[in-house]
């Protein structure tokens, strides 16, 4: 029965952690592992950034609100990830969307606190100053307030993200995992080259996202480069 | 015009495109497998096929039901279990048994009730069994679990934690088959580390499937379940009704490969993907190949 | 235009910034306001545009009551100079100028040929300013930039919170007359903070000096208020740091000047026009030992000015004050 | 077997969600689990930023640190609790050492960006006003530097205390996880009222931590409470 | 004291600061550097507490090489008054000002004291404003808790950065006062920025005009920067808002009053002192028409001073600087 072993490459007989020829065969499975992977992190986190912006917003305002707003994202961020997307599953089903619900709220939870310290360390002299000169709240928001608080919510984004890029391979559990599909399988049976891939390919992900991030936040932000 | 584009796309050999189909599975290396082959043979019925494998039974039997997910490859018993106690509570007697008929009439209104129709089972099946060292069973000349038994002696058990007091675990071993366990060692279903204890001689006797396809090689054999604890475990299409009812030409498809399809078969692919590394894809193609379902 | 009539704020805390002020800025006046550190004059122009919402009392602008506007629309027709500069640090200079004709609807190139003719106009090169960011100007640098920022809308009103606060007296007194140039030109209605009399008495059509509390001391124009301090208050503080301040007030007149008679040509010295202040020509006269300066009409002279001559147009600049009521 | 279930309380034997008899009967596990589960959470917190100030000055000095720092964290931050208990087990043994490290090295993750932010949003004048007066470094961390950064690190350190809450029931693989031990043990044989105990123990834990440290922030930070 | 020789700034960006500067201060001596907008003041007091190293040149104090060095040392002996206040936001008025004793290892129970003291000095009453957050003071309340603090650790060396820019008038004065008298108690060695060139001459021993590019265009006392301005630059920025200002540094000298002969006892108004400055006795002699006031030394009168005699008097002056080389 095993008489075709030696047409099976040695490192997967010996099921060993790293093997070349693993990355060459599975190149497409995980290629496509990756890409859900990065659009499943991107699209949460910029759902949970688009709701923790005016969250944020109303919070920072309202004590009461932002006591609510705050309790709230953390009785979520609570529920186990894997629970989190069972209690979504009847509204939404087998589909991706599930999983992004389920991270965006995650990632929200870390990204409402971060816009409201960050809109709070904008110094006052220069919100007054705006205001004076005639900004509107909504202007005053995106040209000057969302700028002076991007470090701080860049380093929000930055957490959320890395902390998505880990959670996406729950969406396994609703086929959505991304890299996590190949993990789960590959713990089921023991596919040790497949578990390594799957989990450096991840590690290289988040490493990416952050770098990728912190890229954006020094290109979005020359005016913190002090020239001395 | 149907001649035309038969001859002309050699792979996607189905006529006019008759909708599209989604097949659900649990992602193990099985229920991967014949999700493939599902696949393949929905495709090669001129369906667009996308598979979805989730991780547990709870998540896909909704969507099945409401017909997100059309087809699934399923287990006989297991099903019954999982659908008798959603109706009937959770403590409610168990109505699947070592009888694969008895099983399937005891499903079918079940699965009515769900909007869910049982396609006839194959005779594959995919069953907890229980295993020793093949020198063991030479030495003793065991081939039975009752052999086993017969030789009286204290054993340990090496299984999931669940196994305590269930009919088809600790449970069964002991009033059915009269075994005395010493202790349960707590190790997964069909893992490394059960087929190593067992090797090492650590627990005398492990629990794993009966497609397994990895004892041989590791010198352990299965004893028979001949008392029948074990639940019917057989492979059968759990359809929507809805679109069988719609698509009645696929029951004709999935009975001849329900037919042709074995025990040995389902062992010997789990080897090439669970051991060789194929892909699931190109087993269940070779496969089908073989059996000239394609 | 401006008209603020019984007008308080009390902070939380319960200081009492402005007890009840009223105040009336014509259109197209350029109103001072003085007054000692803390009198609440930057209180009071917050007021104006809303920045801060007095507790008590009633603003209006063209006889509108502010309360109930638009803040921002309110705030779009008044330029506004912060006292903290507040420039936006993540924007370059330019842009920082650019922000409010853009905020006007101004296209992109309009706003920024006016916020480079701005520049100029506050003494920064935009070849060598226009590109860089706030925190690489020095003080003086960046308070110019807001002065540029608040006029690059041409407002019909503007407040102004000690905008020359931080340059030197050379580059004010250039700011200061291209302001009034400007001023003069459009016709914009102004309030200016200042804690430098000379300033106010320079910039002002009238003057309001504060005492603590935001006590109204005084409202007047220049003139009377130099010549008729209404109280010690005021008198101390308008004289503070030179008794000789009216003297940039005081227009020549032939009265005090002593006939041409009797004076050799060879006697007098430069010849200024009798349209200058009694300050400027006391420059001229100091600059020889000659102690007369010729003074001239048109091309006509019409007399000499002297040390004497000087003194008695200074007690009669005073007397003259004292008669007005 | 089931001839004493009119000794057994009713909920037990339906095996109800809610079962008052349960909070009764079991208080003493209750109150002994939560109260590990908020010493594992205090213990780990404080040791992730312990360590994430001193990484966090290091790293705001100098940006290739930075990128290392970002990056090994981020790292630590995508192996999932369980692997990272694992690989801590030969080291630290079935101690609460192996949790807390592992808990500690999470938070660490957040709140080192944060930190960093943080200390980004300090006004450079007052810094500078601070070193001309002859504040050393030291000095001017702890008296001005940390002060002004903390609303910032403050939502650092809600963030990472409510994650650590949620985690530290994955502690229960080496016995020290607080209510994740009474949840496992739930799980394992079906107990629903358990299940539900500790899990709503979690859930107001993790905001009881929460609103507490809005509290705590709120005490800190007196002059942020802006007079009008 | 210090020296700063051949010092030299090029910011990162390639703008030129301060380019080869030198300048001594000696022990005690209390030094103004006055100049235009972004001439590099702030610069080179900044480089002097090495919160900004030079580019070029080298600075000592007491003969030491500052970059050699521990900067904290170093600034812990340096008062320090930033232009931009920089006050403590997170801390209250009074911690503010006590931060500096603190630092110096006084008790806190000291520290209090000082502080409470040096607020009462800079005009903040410690009742009211002690207990308040810093963004609860008006500007030029925040910029005298700015100086409170730079003073309150009676360093040897101070730098102050506009230290009474904000400030009006009346207070300025006040403080002025206050300052030199501390100066003058304790011997401190003053480097003083300001864009008031009143304040300079009223202030500095000597002072230090600065042009663009942080040229020193002259370095001198005030009465001869006054007097005998080194070039056009020099002289137009001293001599800017009027040309009087050098009354105020200016004795008053029996060589320019008229004998006391001819002028009936009834003719004579108020008395002054021969002590006073030419500017004080200006502006007593304008009190009234009489158009003379009385001298006198001790008790006894040397002369009338009329407005030729304040002609002459101006003019000797200047020819007497004219000749001082
Ligand atoms: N960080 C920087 N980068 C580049 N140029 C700078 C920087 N800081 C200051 N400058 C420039 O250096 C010059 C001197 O600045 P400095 O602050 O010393 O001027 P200043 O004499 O104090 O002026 P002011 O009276 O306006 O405060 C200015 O032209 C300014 O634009
Ligand atoms: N937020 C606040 N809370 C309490 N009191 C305040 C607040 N802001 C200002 N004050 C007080 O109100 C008074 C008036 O302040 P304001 O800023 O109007 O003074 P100002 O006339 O502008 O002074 P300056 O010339 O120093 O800028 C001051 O005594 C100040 O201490
Ligand atoms: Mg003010
Ligand atoms: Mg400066």
């Amino acid at each position: 029965m095993l008489a075709l072993v030696d047409d099976v490459p040695q490192c997967y007989v010996d099921n060993d952690w790293i093997c070349a020829q693993y990355w060459h065969d599975y190149r497409p499975e995980l290629v496509d592992a990756t890409v859900e992977h990065i659009w499943l992190t991107v699209v949460s986190v910029l759902a949970g950034l688009l709701i923790a912006i005016p969250l944020g917003l109303l919070a920072r305002r309202n004590p009461t609100l932002e006591t609510a707003v705050v309790g709230g994202t953390t009785i979520v961020y609570t529920i186990p990830s894997l629970a989190l997307f069972s209690l979504l599953l009847p509204f939404t089903g087998l589909t991706s969307t599930t999983v992004i619900i389920g991270l965006a709220l995650y990632s929200l939870t870390i990204l409402v606190r971060n816009v409201i310290a960050g809109l709070r360390s904008v110094p006052e002299e220069v919100k007054e100053s705006a205001r004076g000169i005639g900004y509107s709240d909504r202007r005053m928001l995106l040209q000057i307030e969302i700028p002076l608080a991007l470090p701080v919510i860049m380093a929000g984004i930055r957490v959320a993200t890395v902390s998505t890029v880990a959670l996406v391979t729950v969406g396994s559990i609703v086929s959505y995992g991304g890299l996590g599909n190949l993990l789960l399988l590959a713990v089921g049976n023991q596919f040790k080259a497949q578990i390594f891939a799957a989990s450096v390919l991840c590690v290289v992900l988040a490493v990416a996202f952050d770098l990728a991030l912190v890229l954006v936040q020094r290109l979005l932000t020359p005016w913190t480069r002090r020239a001395r | 015009s149907d001649s035309l584009e038969d001859t002309g796309s050699g792979d996607s050999t189905g006529s006019a495109d008759k909708g599209s189909v989604t097949v659900g599975g649990q992602d193990f290396t099985e229920s991967q497998i014949m999700a493939a082959i599902y696949q393949k043979v929905l495709e090669n019925a001129g369906y667009t096929v996308q598979t979805k494998l989730v991780t547990t039974r709870d998540v896909y039997l909704p969507e099945l039901s409401k017909g997100s997910v059309d087809i699934v490859p399923d287990y006989l018993a297991g099903l019954t279990d999982f659908l008798n106690s959603e109706a009937n509570g959770a403590d409610a007697p168990l109505v699947s048994s070592h009888d694969p008929d008895a099983t399937l009439q005891a499903l079918k209104p079940l699965a009515e009730a769900k909007g869910i129709s049982i396609l006839p089972p194959s005779d594959a099946t995919d069953q907890n069994a229980f295993f020793v060292t093949k020198d063991f069973a030479d030495q003793n000349d065991l081939t039975t679990l009752s052999d086993f038994a017969a030789m009286h002696q204290p054993i340990k058990l090496g299984a999931p934690p669940d196994c305590e007091g269930r009919s088809d675990c600790a449970g069964g071993l002991t009033k059915t088959y009269g075994f005395d366990i010493k202790e349960i060692v707590p190790l997964d279903f069909a893992s490394a580390q059960v087929k190593d204890a067992v090797k090492k001689g650590e627990v005398q006797l492990g629990e794993t499937g009966t497609t397994d396809g990895t004892l041989e090689d590791l010198g352990l054999v299965l004893l028979d379940d001949d008392k029948g604890i074990q639940p019917a475990q057989n492979l059968t299409p759990a359809v929507n009704s809805d679109f069988i009812d719609a698509n009645p030409d696929l029951e004709d498809v999935f009975n001849q490969l329900s037919a042709a399809l074995t025990t040995e078969d389902l062992a010997d692919m789990n080897v090439q993907v669970d051991l060789e590394r194929k892909k699931p894809e190109d087993v269940a193609q070779q496969f089908l190949e073989d059996k000239g379902l394609l | 235009m401006i008209r603020l009539s019984g007008v308080g704020k009390t902070y939380d805390d319960g200081t009492v910034a402005v007890r009840e002020l009223d105040l009336d800025v014509r259109r197209g006046e350029l109103v001072c306001l003085v007054g000692p550190s803390g009198c609440g004059k930057s209180t009071t122009l917050k007021m104006i545009n809303r920045l801060i919402e007095p507790t008590s009392g009633r603003i209006e602008i063209d006889g509108q009551d502010i309360t109930g506007e638009d803040p921002v629309r309110l705030r779009r027709n008044i330029g506004y100079v912060i006292q903290e500069v507040g420039l936006f640090p993540h924007q370059k200079i330019l842009a920082n100028v650019m922000t409010v004709p853009l905020l006007h609807g101004e296209s992109k190139a309009t706003a920024r040929e006016r916020a480079l003719e701005l520049l100029e106009l506050v003494g920064l090169d935009p070849a060598r300013y226009a590109d860089r960011y706030p925190h690489q100007l020095s003080g003086g640098q960046q308070q110019r930039v807001g002065v540029a920022r608040a006029l690059a809308a041409r407002p019909p009103v503007l407040l102004m919170d000690e905008p020359f606060g931080a340059v030197d007296p050379l580059v004010r007194l250039r700011l200061q007359d291209e302001f009034l140039r400007l001023q003069a030109e459009l016709g914009v209605t102004v309030v200016f903070v200042t804690h430098d009399i000379d300033e106010a008495v320079r910039l002002g059509d009238r003057v309001a000096v504060f005492a603590a509390g935001g006590r109204l001391a005084q409202y007047d124009t220049p003139a009377r208020l130099l010549g008729r301090p209404a109280d010690d208050f005021v008198a101390d503080f308008v004289g503070s740091t030179t008794g000789l301040r009216r003297l940039q007030v005081i227009p020549l007149d032939p009265a005090h000047l002593e006939p041409l008679d009797g004076v050799s040509v060879g006697d007098l010295g430069a010849a200024i026009d009798i349209d200058t202040t009694l300050g400027e020509a006391l420059t001229v006269l100091l600059r020889d030992d000659r102690g007369m300066v010729a003074v001239k009409r048109d091309a006509q002279f019409v007399g000499v000015l002297t040390p004497n001559g000087v003194h008695r147009a200074l007690r009669a600049a005073l007397a003259e004050m004292a008669t007005v009521s």
